[in-house]
């Protein structure tokens, strides 16, 4: 079943997507299988295990289940200060 | 407070917003941009960040700070945008009754938030390459764009 | 730089000398005359400085600083005379490259100059008495003035 | 041998002494003789050993020898900040 997902995008992986936010129908099943998919379409350089991720701005596990309408942010290696 | 700011920090005015008659104590950090970082000369500084979740995780940072720390009020506001060289990029002001518990929460909230809150950080060299901080190793393919 | 001072501390004007292209990180602390001390309620605070040799000392404890610790710059400044409730007493600036360097040497600073440099502190209690801090234990006849 | 000795006072010594500094003779040979002097003529509560003391604004053992024209200062316990 394919959901729609509301996908954010900044810092490096904002650059390698070339824009900052998008919608997208997905078949995966949890964050992680998704952070895959768009791996292997957008060329992202960073390995799931080096980022965090968040659905609805809140910090989720990589296995947590998508949901139709679900936004979600991937978060790189955070650099603050 | 944790605040995400898109205008230069006024450390004044939050340091003002601290004044308590309860207090000994007042610690505050500045991070400033500076000229150097790894050998590199740094000519500025881009700063983003994800606000929503980057000031709910900040606020649970000084919820754990109260509850690590004697403190009666703590701020942190971390600047966003492009900044240059000497700007105030993030400051973090604790009040206490007493100074051990003032550094010590002043600490643990700026090493915390430099650990946990989504903000990202990307340096121009004056060698026109750039390199997003922690994103990847410089020079290697993820990590910017080679001069 | 350590100094006395008779008059008002401005830590933004101190701030401002400290800083420096290739500092990242600047910790400060500041000691305000707060209300209460030990269960007292405090109403006024006098301080005293043997300066000469307040000056001297405050000196030595940032060289050794910068012994112990990586720093570009450190200014002490200590108030003395008649102070009222969340009045400024002592300023601590530090910068360096990086964050530890900064807060351990801020609080090197503060905790030998507390130990070491000959300043005094007369309370002012609500009751009327007063009492000269550490001089003795309040209420014995060498601490001061019973109510 | 007498000699010349200038005495300042801070805090709680000069308000037991009533006054901030005084030129005294004194035959005593050492800091700790001379402060031992005052504390019996100006009834000075606190002990030498919760004292430290300085001559011509330096920190000195209190066995220091005491010369003609010496600045002294006893110096109560400190409480800067």
């Amino acid at each position: 079943m394919t959901k729609t997902i509301h996908v954010q995008y900044f810092a490096i992986l904002r650059e390698q997507r070339g824009l900052a936010q998008e919608k997208l129908t997905t078949a995966t099943a949890t964050a992680a299988e998704f952070y895959d998919e768009l791996r292997g379409r957008h060329g992202f350089t960073l390995e799931a295990g080096r980022l965090r991720v968040a659905v609805n701005d809140e910090f989720v596990p990589w296995g947590a289940p998508l949901r139709e309408g679900d936004r979600l942010v991937f978060i790189p290696p955070v650099a603050g200060g | 407070m944790f605040k995400i700011s898109d205008q230069p920090i006024d450390p004044a005015a939050l340091q003002h917003q601290l004044r308590d008659p309860r207090a000994g104590a007042c610690a505050t950090f500045e991070g400033w941009v500076r000229n150097r970082n790894d050998g590199q000369a740094v000519e500025a500084l881009d700063y983003e960040a994800y606000a929503p979740l980057a000031e709910k995780e900040g606020a649970r940072i000084l919820g754990e700070a109260r509850e690590k720390f004697s403190v009666l009020n703590a701020i942190c506001v971390h600047r966003i945008g492009s900044l240059q060289l000497g700007d105030l990029a993030v400051w973090v002001g604790v009040i206490a009754e007493h100074r051990g518990d003032a550094f010590g929460a002043c600490r643990y909230i700026i090493d915390e938030a430099k650990a946990r809150v989504p903000i990202w950080k990307k340096e121009h060299y004056a060698d026109g390459g750039t390199v997003w901080i922690n994103c990847a190793t410089r020079g290697s393919a993820a990590g910017g764009t080679p001069p």
